[in-house]
């Protein structure tokens, strides 16, 4: 006993760390192998027998996963850009340029005391943070994100995103309702009332979209607009893009529509009591929702993912790695170490004040980062759902920036100017809309 | 408000995108700082004299002129004690008036080492009865106290201030600004005694400096034996 | 028709008092407010109608501009009457200045006025100065209106920021910020202080004009208002902001008065009082300027009118600057004062109205009474006057529009 | 100071006035009773040879012996501060007549006053405490009402000698000291 105890004292930290877990990962591998040997054949048949059900899981585990650094990214976003507006710094400690502070900060959430107060429903009060931001996740499944890359495809599509994105002001009201607080109540029964009456020209303002490209499946909307900018339905349906536009920022609750948690009035509003992850989680869903809406905006009216214009130079690239042999190992082996010391030689040479090591750093990076810029320029020109990826990006980003950009600059406005402008401006105007589009289509059909 | 509906707000719009690209007028704040203003009063620090000694003499003017009360007198007791000087009275004893004592830089005896002489206040209370509890005779009241005790007892004054009303800060002032009035024992033989182990005999640098001055016989200088 | 209910109602018991709610679930009482009713006003208010309730707004909450309490009774959105609930921030210091001397109890009227010091110590200094018969000398004055249309600037650079930032609006605010740290430096390097300056003297001002100072202001005077301009753009002619204010808390002048209004809340109203020409004091006789109005006595108006003020100090500024005659900066006073007993009043403009003293001397070297007057107490009780039949987020608009600041209205 | 002003001041207010108007810098002062105060203000405030139509203040003051509640105006008649002084309130139980129905907006002034002085506003139909808690029992801008120390049961607990000034009149010079403990 004595000789094991102190054996085991003599050993470092790093020491004991790995005398545990080096028998543990013999054990592991040799149990991993023989689970596969076993198993396998019955599990891959298993999965190969249900492969729509494997795809979808796998989509919604993906698209769970990139709702985090997205809110983290439009967090940050939006403190940057309204500090900037805002003629001050904004977040610069944490990270380059204080990009990591919104990360922090979902860390500082995440250890927060997750506190119930007294008086509150537990149940629906535990229960509202996660419909509202499954409401946001399930609505991020049928964004098509690239040629092929949507979580889930189907016919309905955008009849399922509306009736789900709806679905987060169940959440919002039952926030409101059970924190026993009187501006949560208030700031429930405000969101119930700018959801459901955004929810109509927001759906209308679509309609016509919906004449247009004779389909609810979003993917078939994107791929009618393929070509140049000029086939984007933003020039059939101006009218609608604009109430489109701001039907979304009031369902999304931001700025100037954000009266639901409009700190100066009703404090929090529906989230006033909720702190700790479940805040947390309001957090997350309200800029996953600006997401959500952006990325929507740009499928339905500025091409999705399409590139503005198509790409002139055809290049037909076919690269059969099988075809190089022996080469394919001397390129992997070398072509890093040849880069590598091909960029380093000019600074090594340039300054005698640039040692040999400094002079291997920067080229390892320069030499990193011209693989990365070869490989992305071959996948961009090679594989059309990367650039279908790029441009969907950097569209949706667009959009993002543009709602971030209303919050630095507009007040918000009061509740009942809200309702008159969705029920006597935007509705009219939806359904304006949607008439115009529908009496064109009947012109120019007879036309035909 | 613009014929064109949401011109307004286009311009604002604008705007706020221009100052996006604008410098930033944000001061870095630990690394660049701004300089505080040479008439700034709100730094409050005590001052040491060019040996390096505190230049406070500890008499707690400042406390009792300070028009909000926001300077408070404390310091370290020779326990290692941090005290202040108001608060509640069981939380620090006694002790800050001895620190306060220590820090005039004046002798005063060392509670470390001796402790204050138990004194018998019934002298006091008799005083203090003569003069109606009334703080307004408060020079009337040290000069019998010390009168009957040859010298102002910190557990004197520290009972004169708890049966008149009258802040310690305002006894000590008052009892600090005269000269007749003192802290300690005048007849503390023992002190004189310690001063006086501690000087060279007059005598002694007066040949020296008779010597580097080179003789006594300089009119003026008085010769001594 | 009387209801003890606020969140359920049905099914409660009903106690004798019906402004006490139960909740039998929690078995809390919530007592609102737990004494009987002492006034026809309180009674009144606490007694709820069918689908009323109390909506308890601060003293805590972000945009009541310091520690106020509004209670609000609302029918869903719409606000029936409020009461505010004053005292959070009552400091008694009437009470101090009585006990203190004269120079003391200048440092204390500082902090009424966060945001304005100078304009609440003037008042209190020139009492003084009428107690003790001083006469000021003209370079005195001259910097003592130089510096307190500063801080007038200052303090309506700030209300343009707030009034955006209780609308929704984050960006005005720190614009507004950046113009007034310009001229609160300018004023930390006359008077030593950025926020509470205590630079008014009895009988002059503490510290002349310096070459800081004067360097500072005269690059603030190159591009003045730049960063208030600015907010003016975002807010002017955005129609949001605008649909917003136009219309809201509007007072007629007849109420006005009965209020006793003053200051850029009762010029809105159409009158132009304004206690620099109303009634004289200091050099403002010298001086050339407007007394902007305007008639619709809105919140609108109220902005505006404060946009417009901001000019007239602009010029004020200048002309001080280029008056300023030679001189000595502060009267040959003995350092205790003990004027002889009587009494005296003194009332400036100041950026919110009217700031006045009232100072009674008994022959010692404290005041016997010093009663404060500030404009923010008076203007704050006319928020239930204009409230009831808009909406709450409508209650921070016509807070913010009448500017209070809370060190003021609760002394 | 408007000469006039007093004139006028004493041939209309003759025989309300319970004292001489004085006049210094530029304010007038008038001294009426307690009864008077709806009176004399309504006339200031609407006649059209006054026009008083601006309140600018309102104040309790106790004296030590009797209360007064002062009144500023302002009007563009006169150059003046008119300053009327309701006067002879007993400390027991002041009470005066509200003029709210004037200036609404001397509601709160005179809640701060009651609150302030006890004095009670007649007509004033929410006068509750403002600033103080309303379980508060004391009206503590009154003479009589000294400031706790700030740490009372201190060995200085009682009242400091700067707080002292004001003694009430023919109080001993002991009988405010609050004892520790007591």
């Amino acid at each position: 006993m004595t000789v094991i105890s102190r054996g085991w004292d003599r050993l470092t930290l790093p020491g004991k760390v790995l005398f545990l877990l080096i028998p543990l990962l013999i054990v592991a591998t040799v149990g991993l192998v023989a689970v596969i040997v076993l198993l396998g054949q019955p599990i891959l048949d298993t999965l190969a027998a249900n492969l729509p059900i494997v795809r979808f899981v796998l989509a919604v585990t993906i698209v769970l996963l990139m709702t985090i650094p997205t809110a983290f990214l439009i967090i940050y976003m939006e403190m940057k850009i309204i500090a900037l507006m805002n003629l001050r710094i904004g977040p610069d400690r944490v990270g380059p340029f204080g990009s990591l502070l919104s990360v922090v900060h979902g860390l500082k959430v995440l250890m927060k005391e997750d506190f119930t107060p007294t008086g509150v429903d537990p149940i629906v009060f535990t229960w509202a943070p996660v419909v509202v931001y499954l409401a946001s996740v399930m609505a991020l499944l049928v964004v098509p994100f690239s040629n092929g890359i949507v979580g889930q495809a189907f016919n309905l599509g955008l009849l399922y995103f509306f009736a789900i994105s709806g679905l987060s002001v169940v959440g919002l009201l039952m926030a409101g309702w059970s924190s026993y607080n009187k501006y949560s109540l208030l700031g429930g029964l405000r969101s119930a009332a700018q959801v459901v009456s955004y929810e109509i020209p927001l759906t209308l303002s679509v309609v016509g979209l919906i004449l247009l490209a004779g389909t609810m499946n979003i993917d078939t909307i994107v791929r009618n607009q393929a070509g140049w900018f000029t086939d984007w339905y933003v020039f059939q349906q101006p009218l609608g893009v604009l109430i489109f536009f701001i039907a979304a920022t009031a369902e999304a609750n931001r700025t100037p529509f954000d009266l639901t948690e409009a700190d100066s009035e009703i404090v929090a509003g529906f989230a006033t009591e909720y702190s700790g992850m479940r805040f947390g989680f309001f957090f997350f869903a309200e800029y996953v929702n600006v997401f959500i809406i952006s990325a929507l905006l740009v499928t339905l009216f500025f091409g999705g993912w399409n590139a503005p214009f198509p790409w002139p130079w055809p290049v037909e690239l076919s690269l059969d790695p099988g075809s190089m042999g022996i080469g394919l190992l001397l390129l992997i082996g070398l072509g890093p170490v040849v880069l590598t010391l091909l960029f380093a030689t000019p600074f090594w040479l340039a300054s005698s004040r640039i040692k040999a090591w400094q002079a291997l750093i920067i080229g390892f990076v320069l030499a990193n980062l011209f693989i990365v810029t070869l490989v992305g320029a071959w996948a961009y020109v090679g594989l059309d759902w990367v650039a279908g990826i790029l441009w969907f990006m950097f569209k949706t980003y667009g959009f993002v920036f543009t709602f971030v950009w209303m919050r630095g600059t507009l007040p918000r406005v009061r509740i009942d100017q809200l309702m008159d402008f969705a029920w006597k401006w935007l509705l009219p105007a939806s359904l304006l809309n949607l008439f115009i589009t529908a009496a064109a289509l009947v012109v120019v059909k007879g036309l035909r | 408000m613009s014929l064109i509906p949401g011109l307004g707000l286009a311009k604002g719009m604008a705007l706020t995108l221009r100052r996006f690209f604008e410098p930033k007028v944000t001061i870095m704040y630990p690394e660049e700082r701004i300089d505080v203003p040479p008439k700034f009063r709100g730094r409050l620090q005590l001052l040491y004299d060019e040996w390096g000694t505190l230049k406070c003499e500890t008499c707690f003017q400042c406390a009792q002129a300070c028009p909000i009360e926001c300077i408070d007198m404390g310091g370290i007791d020779t326990r290692g004690r941090y005290h202040v000087h108001w608060g509640a009275a069981e939380t620090y004893g006694e002790r800050r008036e001895e620190s306060a004592l220590r820090r005039s830089g004046r002798p005063v005896p060392d509670p470390a080492f001796r402790p204050f002489q138990p004194v018998d206040l019934g002298e006091l209370d008799r005083i203090l009865e003569d003069h109606d509890h009334d703080p307004a005779d408060m020079l009337q009241i040290l000069e019998e106290t010390q009168a009957a005790y040859g010298y102002l007892p910190v557990a004197a004054l520290k009972r004169i201030s708890h049966e008149t009303g009258a802040w310690y800060a305002m006894i000590y002032g008052t009892a600090s600004y005269y000269a007749h009035l003192r802290f300690e024992p005048a007849a503390s033989t023992e002190q004189a005694q310690e001063v006086a182990d501690h000087r060279p005999l007059e005598a002694t640098y007066l040949a020296a400096l008779d010597a580097a001055l080179g003789g006594s016989d300089r009119p003026g200088t008085p010769a001594r034996a | 028709m009387t209801t003890t209910t606020d969140r359920s109602g049905a099914g409660r018991p009903s106690t004798d008092d019906p402004r006490v709610m139960l909740d039998e679930e929690l078995g809390v009482f919530e007592p609102i407010p737990p004494y009987p009713p002492r006034t026809e006003r309180e009674a009144e208010f606490y007694t709820l109608r069918d689908g009323e309730m109390l909506l308890n707004m601060g003293p805590q909450h972000p945009s009541t501009h310091g520690v106020l309490r509004v209670v609000l009774k609302i029918d869903g959105e719409k606000v029936v009457d409020l009461d505010p609930v004053l005292g959070y921030l009552h400091r008694g210091v009437e009470k101090l200045c009585e006990n203190a001397d004269y120079h003391q109890a200048i440092c204390y009227l500082d902090p009424l006025e966060y945001v304005s010091s100078l304009f609440c110590e003037w008042p209190g200094v020139m009492a003084f100065e009428k107690l003790l018969d001083v006469q000021v000398p003209r370079r005195a004055e001259y910097i003592r209106v130089l510096s307190a249309e500063l801080n007038r600037v200052a303090s309506h650079a700030l209300f343009l920021g707030w009034m955006a930032l209780d609308l929704g609006g984050l960006t005005p605010i720190l614009w507004s910020f950046i113009e007034r740290d310009e001229i609160v430096d300018m004023l930390a390097s006359l008077t030593g202080q950025r926020m509470l300056f205590n630079y008014f003297r009895i009988g002059g001002v503490n510290g002349d004009l310096n070459h800081d100072f004067m360097s500072r202001l005269g690059d603030w005077m190159s591009h003045a208002t730049e960063q208030i301009e600015a907010g003016n753009t975002l807010l002017n002619e955005n129609e949001i902001f605008v649909r917003r204010m136009r219309g809201l808390g509007t007072i007629d002048s007849t109420t006005a008065l009965r209020m006793a209004f003053s200051g850029p809340n009762l010029r809105a109203t159409g009158v132009p009082f304004d206690v620099r020409r109303a009634h004289p004091y200091s050099i403002y006789p010298e001086l050339d300027f407007d007394i902007p109005t305007r008639s619709e006595g809105d919140c609108f108006a109220r902005y505006l009118l404060r946009m417009d003020e901001i000019k007239q100090s602009l010029r004020i500024i200048d002309q001080c600057l280029h008056q300023m005659p030679d001189g000595p900066i502060i009267a040959k006073l003995p350092r205790l004062l003990r004027p002889r007993p009587g009494r005296a009043y003194a009332g400036i403009e100041g950026p919110r109205g009217q700031y006045a003293a009232y100072v009674m001397s008994d022959g010692t070297d404290q005041p016997f009474r010093m009663r404060i007057h500030d404009p923010s107490f008076i203007h704050l009780q006319a928020v239930g006057l204009m409230m009831p039949g808009h909406l709450i987020a409508d209650t921070m608009a016509v807070m913010a529009s009448l500017d209070p600041i809370m060190g003021g209205v609760d002394k | 100071m408007d000469r006039a002003f007093k004139a006028r001041l004493e041939g209309r207010f003759g025989d309300q006035l319970t004292g001489p108007i004085r006049q210094r810098h530029d304010e007038s002062e008038m001294r009426i009773a307690a009864g008077d105060v709806t009176q004399v203000l309504a006339a200031l405030h609407d006649e059209p040879a006054f026009r008083f139509e601006f309140l600018a203040d309102l104040a309790g003051v106790d004296t030590g012996e009797v209360m007064q509640v002062v009144y500023h105006l302002w009007s563009d008649s006169t150059s003046d501060w008119l300053r009327v002084i309701a006067d002879g309130l007993s400390r027991e139980d002041p009470r005066v007549p509200s003029v709210t129905f004037l200036w609404k907006g001397a509601e709160w002034m005179e809640r701060e006053a009651y609150d302030m002085f006890g004095i009670t506003f007649e007509g004033n139909r929410d006068l509750r405490r403002i600033y103080m808690p309303p379980d508060y029992t004391s009206f503590p801008l009154r003479k009589d009402f000294y400031l706790a120390d700030d740490a009372a049961r201190s060995p200085g607990g009682g009242v400091r000698p700067m707080e002292r000034t004001h003694a009430p009149h023919g109080a001993p010079a002991t009988a405010n000291v609050r004892r520790s403990g007591g």
